[in-house]
């Protein structure tokens, strides 16, 4: 397909809204310990900001995470704890 | 005159309504004004700008401002965010301690504390207006506190009213920098 | 008379409120949208006794707007862009039926790509449609020609709908200070709306809108421009009366700025006729006698006052913000139109801006003021220019 | 159950209309009419009722009535209701559109009405297909039917108008027939008296479009509910009631078999065809399950 | 039954986005490209995603993705379904738009794309309002729910667009909940796997426009279905079937009290406090009807 | 090549079989109707292999037009009237996408009242939307420029959807003998359509029409304004080429009728320009100089084409089958504001008639040069005149 | 309401579309000896063209009766009979 | 030269397809022509107009025709429609017995016989317009009978196309009338 900008075709990229990150209040934090690895913060995170690693291990990608504390409110260990940022 | 504001914040803080209400008060002091947001659709959470002019004549300018003479930043993390105040102009950040800005003129307040103090968060996110706003009272003087005030109490009925006003007295009581 | 810091659209809501309109139907769309929230806060609090039809589509809400002045009803209803064109066979209805609907039109940008910012291109793209459109420039402006568009839109010289328009953003959500006038003056300005002459009667049943042949179908559509000849005389009137009632008109059909003895002039219609405004007092202080024409209305097009103002100026820069794509520009052909009947023709230059939102200063209308004296000294063409546009020819292609 | 010989005497649709001989939207109109006994107003979209006003200046219609754009009925029926509702004026606003109007480019208005509650009173009347433009296809109809759209018969099944209005639970939908005209004017007088949204579902045979000869307009309509193909009934508030001739055909067996409806009309003929057996059956098979569903109604009901 | 750990582990609709903090719109999309594993094309009206995409030049979407004007969405995916079938390109076309634009201003083109039968599967992510441009009311919005342009709470039931979609006999229509995201993915796996119209009405609630913190957009999704006010079910060629959490809700006495999920909701205040009892009973008096429906049908099944 | 006599319907819809047309969505409006349903004969008799996509209205008919286009496929449509109305809003972002849609419009006007019969104003209603917009005399005009509107649209200079306005009854149900090239002939001028250059592919997916903010929107609207010039070449080069694998062309933008040294010419569009061409004759049988110059585009409006053909006639007659309430007339517009650039600047005179099929004859246009002269001999204004009108006037108000 | 004529407004007559009784190529004949007053024929006229007397008695209106037959064909007793126009 | 024709009728007799059949049979003459109906979303069995030109050389008018040189009455209710043909032109009317007409050349011939003993009667309308073009062809002499039999195959294959060719070939016999 010829790239000919003649309408607005967008390519795909994260951050297509920039650093959605600086967008939180709140913090989310994962206590490892804690985790039993039901990836059901994965499942809901909204903004796909949780990554799931090899071995259903999960981490936040504080660059786009917005804080919405939805994966603390749904962990079932309550592994996750939001904690103010710095606003 | 003509004195233009950029206000940059984010999407709770208040900043559209700040603008709005700086004109309210510049009419109450007998000034002419125009408030205006930059609207992109913005989402909860997003970086919010929005602006101001006041003069002593009607406005009758709709171009964006591209250099004020006062920017507000409501958050430090916007603090950066590229707008040119004038050389004259000044930069007021709500920060606790003296922010980063590279501005002649900076003034920095703790609104976010204020606005906790009397309780003025909502959704998660503290409402710092009225108090960036009596800073910005206090540090140019275009508009008067009093004016401020009156203004504050049209928008905000009863309490909320209140609560704002008092955090704009104390903001601009406890406002610093300038150099 | 009260004043109040309010936006565009809220100065909109309140004629709306202050003409006591009847029924109301819309459909939301940004950057129309705090209008409809406004009114329906107004219906819903009793403030204004109206029904407030929550109608599913543009389509719905003009045709809504058309079946209830049809019955008698003052009528209202905002709209923007892909609402507009949504809803175009319905304007066009109103047009043809010669039905006193008043629309607001906040300006915005058409689709693709998606752009909620302003432009003209919206109204514009109905301009056959058989409405008179007018154009604001604030908000102070925007509340008064609500309620004088109800005037015209309802006298029997007219009896056609009324769009205004009022740039997206710009004027619809800049906040000002305004003199809000009272209820009182505003009844005593605008009558209450009788349901004649447009009304469904069981008395004297009729059927509207039948098939018209080929015999009869053109008559319809001269009355039809003959009530824009109408219309041309009656906002003048309108305005004139609201100037004297208020202190605030805007000058009839076209809006004058140091044109008198000017030897450039900009035409534009639109909010940006301020920073224009801005940019000829700037170049009077550099000594060139520059005037800004705004065209408060398009629709009639004002061609007589437009000539009259014109006949002395030098050269004329038309700046529009739309485009009809393969014309050089919509506005620059209705002007040169209106003058080439005209002896002494000016040299007149178009200029494009500000599409999708594109930010156009003072200092961009002083170029524009520059560039056309320019090439009338020149005696360069008229070549349409776009004024600051970005990469293209540079491998955006 | 009203008699003929009570039925309004007055006319208020005029003779020397535009209509085909033998035209059932006429019948309709005529009927409706003499329900409301000429107190009412008519909205029409672009359909072959605007064709069979004729020409300005003059009008079969002694009530008043509003043309109006081919999507905008409800939307403008909602409208002119809420101005006479302002001006004081009681007098029932009746949207009357054809089936094309009414499924397919007027479905969106038509609904949102509905949705809204609006106090107006919908009456499609239904000789299933773009009758106005030269018989093209319409969501409204059936399969199997030729259409000039659809050269070899429609593949899809129609689509069932009455039961997306019922979806939206307005107080009052129902489906008629011009071949039982009173049932109709029941119908129509039943809904006039309810507030809220009404809709009726008027079953139009149309000789030029169904390729019959206009004397048979009634006895195809009868056909159509005998053989089941066209079912009457009603549903108030929420409850669901077969009527008139209708009440007695849940048992199939009382049902005539369908091929004598299809055989009178040139726009079946091939499915009569040895090539068309398939297609017959699938037909068919589409009544049986109407059926069933309503009987599932019928005795699902409390 | 899909569990997580089987789940897409590729994300196909990428962070960083214009969404709200705990916008149930992209959680259903993540969830989308999950269950499709990032193989379809996607076909989005106005609403909310379209701001989600964020600004040219860049977009979250891994997928292909025609931006579509508001009335337009199933159209549009039925002709480029037909390109791409002529084109040989098997790949599900997906429309996925808003419940404004599904149950008011584009539910014309999705009941033409219904009764045509198109090869498409359209989801409606129903956040029960105009949400993009600032919360007004939309055909689906509940009975008295508070928006911008019904400030005293809508005085109209919803629209039930699932219902509306079934009345067009299409072979698969579901219901579903961003709270149940399993559940959705699988749904949509079954319809993407049919051929002809498929219609998924998924449930997300809106932090920003029902006023309820972002991070309890799960736990009201769930409460919405705990207490019977959303219905988890589908219609499988015909064959009605509750699903998931709302198996066991048949029950009325198995509910949770509506107001659970009121309490939570600004948008709902109102109804909890004195003046709105009648409201809130007249709600209340809705589930049950709606309970009541799907009783018959589960009963009335063969 | 066959000869057969079809009308103007017919040889559209055998146009769109000759084009290897893929998809085909529509909805049928009289006096279009006939195209569809000969298009959906051809598609179930299997002579045409396309998908036709039976709508439930233009505003779909246009989206699924735009859908398949995206997908890549060679797609049609026609409508007219309210149905062009209606779907408006998506003509608009065909256009704005850049698709090569291509739409017949058999000309009719808009209501209210209604009126079947032809003239211009529903065409010229979208004339902003970004359309090349051709315009044909007659039945095998119509045929040749069905084939000619693929190889436009689908030129990489141009990448614009292409409407082909037929007046309605005039040259849509008119029989006409006409030569039908055959499909190898087509198949040789019109390349077989490939997805590319726009087309959704899985393996490189991008987003279509996403929001362009200010920063970008107007890049976008000059890229097609400059399309709109590539389209000005194209559709010459493609007439040419017509020409000469076929012996028929058609001038291009415009079709000059003995303007070589006309002193008077009848500027206008669609078929009455067989009855201005008779009535040229007649005038120049009377010792006359007159001359008859049709627009065969007015998207891309031919303004250089049209200067240099008028630059040395006396008197020009614009006759508009349109109106723009409002406005005196549509063309003359765009015609005036062409000429306005050029030097020695003709008499202009406007006129309207034929609105909603009110007949036209030769004598009418006689009378046109005639009242053209006259204007231009005594220095008139070029004031507009209603060409035919009835009992406007007396009493009729 | 002021008669302006700014659109379309047709009053209410009969033969809006003219004497339609030109359409017909057959005429419908009662046999009144045979009418047994139903009402039927009137009721079903989808013209309006069979007027209704005071005694219930029936009669065609030829002036714009179009010759469809409906009548003929519905009337239980067979009272109609269509006969040849001459055309 | 140029040939203008009127076409009066009603619904079901076949007047549109008459003048396009013309205009067949005239390009089969090698002339030029053009047929058109007057469209006013008639009705069946309404009154209908239709038209038609031959010329030798291409036909550009689109305007409707005033003064015929010929009008076809296939009906004879509608002989006093109002058409005022040329003097020198001619009425040809279906009608079993000499038409009551002001003009001064009618013909007549019985098409609705014709018409019936070739079964050509549908939906109750007898197809008179095979016939009245026999007849025409007869009269004028524009058209080759030939030519005409060619076309009306051309437009109706197998049978139907005998019958119709029939009709016109016994009518191209029978029309009488002239002074
Ligand atoms: C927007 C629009 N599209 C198309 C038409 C053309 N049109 C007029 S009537 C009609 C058919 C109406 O069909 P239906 O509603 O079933 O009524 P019927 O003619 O069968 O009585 C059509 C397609 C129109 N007037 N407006
Ligand atoms: C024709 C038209 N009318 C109105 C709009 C404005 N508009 C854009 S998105 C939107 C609301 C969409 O609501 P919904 O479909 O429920 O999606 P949501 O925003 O809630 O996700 C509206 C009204 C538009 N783009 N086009
Ligand atoms: S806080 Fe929200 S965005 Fe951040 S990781 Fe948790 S669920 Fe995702
Ligand atoms: S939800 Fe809690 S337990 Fe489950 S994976 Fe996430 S952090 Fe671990
Ligand atoms: S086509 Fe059918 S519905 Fe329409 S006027 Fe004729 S008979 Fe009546
Ligand atoms: S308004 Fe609601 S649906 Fe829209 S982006 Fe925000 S959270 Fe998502
Ligand atoms: S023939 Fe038809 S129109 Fe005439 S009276 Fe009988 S039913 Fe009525
Ligand atoms: S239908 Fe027959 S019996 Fe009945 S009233 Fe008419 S003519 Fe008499
Ligand atoms: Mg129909
Ligand atoms: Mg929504």
């Amino acid at each position: 397909m010829p790239e000919v900008p003649v309408t607005a075709i967008a390519r795909p990229a994260k951050g297509s809204a920039g650093r959605t990150g600086l967008w939180r209040t709140e913090r989310p934090l994962i206590d490892s310990s804690k985790c039993v690895k039901c990836l059901l913060c994965w499942l809901y995170c909204p903004e796909g900001a949780i990554t799931r690693g090899e071995d259903d291990s999960v981490e936040v990608d504080y660059e786009y995470c917005k804080g919405c504390g939805i994966c603390a409110n749904e962990c079932p260990v309550k592994a996750i704890e939001m904690v103010p940022e710095a606003i | 005159m003509l004195y233009e504001i950029c206000f940059n914040a984010r999407g709770g803080q208040g900043a559209v309504i700040a603008a709005r209400l700086l004109v309210h008060a510049a009419c109450l002091s007998g000034l002419w004004g125009q408030a205006f947001p930059l609207f992109g659709g913005e989402r909860r959470g997003a970086p919010v700008f929005s602006y101001a002019r006041i003069s002593d004549k009607p406005v009758r300018l709709r171009s964006q401002i591209r250099e004020p003479d006062a920017l507000l930043v409501f958050d430090r993390s916007l603090a950066k965010s590229g707008v040119k105040v004038k050389e004259e102009g000044l930069v007021l950040v709500n920060s606790p301690s003296r922010p980063q800005v590279a501005h002649a003129k900076v003034y920095w307040l703790d609104a976010t504390s204020i606005a906790k103090k009397y309780g003025l968060v909502f959704a998660g996110w503290p409402a710092v207006n009225s108090a960036m706003l009596g800073a910005f009272a206090r540090v140019t003087g275009i508009v008067a506190i009093n004016s401020l005030l009156e203004a504050i109490k049209s928008v905000w009925a009863g309490t909320l009213g209140d609560l704002n006003a008092r955090a704009a007295e104390e903001a601009y009581r406890e406002v610093v920098g300038g150099a | 008379m009260q004043k109040t810091v309010i936006s565009g659209n809220e100065a909109v809501a309140l004629g709306v409120k202050l003409a006591k309109v009847q029924v109301v139907a819309a459909y939301p769309i940004t950057p129309q949208t705090i209008i409809v929230e406004k009114i329906a806060e107004y219906v819903e609090s009793g403030e204004l006794k109206a029904r407030f039809i929550n109608v599913e589509s543009e389509h719905s809400a003009m045709a809504a707007c058309i079946g209830a002045a049809a019955g008698g009803a003052r009528v209202f209803t905002a709209t923007s862009s892909q609402g507009l064109l949504y809803m175009s066979e319905m304007v066009f209805w109103a047009g043809g039926a010669r039905l006193p609907v008043v629309m607001a039109v906040v300006n915005r940008a058409i689709a693709p790509p998606w752009s909620i910012w302003c432009d003209h291109n919206d109204a514009l793209s109905q301009r056959d449609s058989g409405w008179v459109q007018l154009w604001v420039e604030n908000v102070q402006e925007a509340l008064d020609t609500v309620i004088q568009a109800y005037r015209i839109a309802e006298d029997e010289r007219v009896m056609l709908p009324v769009m205004i328009c009022l740039d997206g953003f710009l004027v619809s959500h800049s906040y000002e200070p305004i003199e809000v006038p009272s209820q009182q003056l505003v009844d005593s300005f605008l009558p209450e709306k009788t349901p004649a002459p447009y009304w469904i009667d069981v008395t004297n049943p009729r059927s509207y809108g039948t098939i018209a042949s080929p015999e009869t179908y053109m008559e319809f559509r001269y009355e039809l421009q003959e009530a824009m000849e109408g219309a041309k005389r009656v906002v003048k009137e309108v305005d004139e009366d609201w100037g004297r009632l208020t202190g605030r008109s805007y000058g009839g059909l076209i809006d004058l700025y140091l044109c008198d003895d000017a030897e450039v002039v900009a035409v534009l219609i639109g909010s940006w006729a301020g920073d224009a405004k801005e940019a000829a007092d700037i170049m009077r202080s550099r000594g060139v006698k520059a005037g800004v024409l705004r065209l408060r209305s398009t629709r009639p097009f004002p061609a007589e006052d437009l000539v009259e103002a014109l006949k002395d100026v030098d050269a004329v820069a038309v700046v529009d913000r739309s485009l009809s794509p393969g014309l050089p520009s919509i506005l620059l052909s209705e002007v040169k139109a209106a003058l080439y009947e005209h002896g002494a023709k000016p040299y007149v230059k178009g200029f494009i801006a500000g599409l999708g939102g594109r930010d156009v200063t003072p200092q961009d209308f002083v170029n524009v003021f520059e560039r056309t004296l320019k090439g009338f000294k020149k005696g360069e063409t008229g070549k349409v220019e776009w004024v600051g546009l970005r990469g293209v020819g540079s491998g955006h292609r | 159950m009203v008699t003929v010989k009570e039925l309004d005497r007055k006319e208020h649709w005029l003779p020397g209309h535009s209509a085909c001989s033998g035209c059932p939207a006429s019948l309709g109109l005529r009927m409706l009419g003499k329900a409301l006994r000429g107190n009412f107003i008519l909205v029409v979209p672009a359909c072959c009722t605007t064709v069979i006003q004729g020409i300005y200046p003059c009008t079969p219609s002694q009530v008043p009535l509003l043309n109006i754009a081919f999507a905008a009925t409800a939307a403008t029926a909602s409208g002119l209701k809420a101005a006479l509702e302002l001006r004081g004026v009681n007098v029932p606003v009746v949207a009357w559109a054809g089936d094309g109007g009414t499924v397919d480019i007027g479905l969106q208005s038509l609904s949102g009405a509905a949705e809204r509650n609006e106090d107006i009173l919908y009456i499609c009347y239904d000789n299933e297909a773009y009758q106005n433009t030269g018989i093209q296809r319409s969501g409204a109809t059936p399969y199997g039917a030729w259409t000039t759209t659809t050269p070899l018969g429609k593949r899809e099944r129609r689509k069932d108008a009455p039961w997306i209005v019922a979806a939206h639970k307005v107080p009052y939908v129902a489906t008629a027939s011009v071949a039982y005209p009173l049932d109709f004017v029941e119908k129509v007088q039943k809904a006039a008296a309810k507030k809220g949204f009404k809709y009726i579902h008027l079953h139009a045979p149309c000789p030029t479009g169904w390729r019959f000869p206009p004397s048979k307009t009634i006895e195809v309509g009868r056909l159509a509910v005998e053989t089941g193909m066209w079912i009457l009934y009603e549903i108030e508030d929420g409850v669901f009631k077969l009527t008139g001739r209708s009440k007695a055909l849940l048992d199939p067996s009382k049902r005539k078999p369908v091929e004598e409806y299809l055989k009178l009309q040139g726009r079946f003929s091939h499915l009569l065809r040895p090539e068309g057996r398939e297609a017959l059956e699938s037909l068919k098979l589409q009544i049986e399950e109407s059926w069933s569903e309503v009987g599932k109604l019928v005795r699902g009901q409390p």
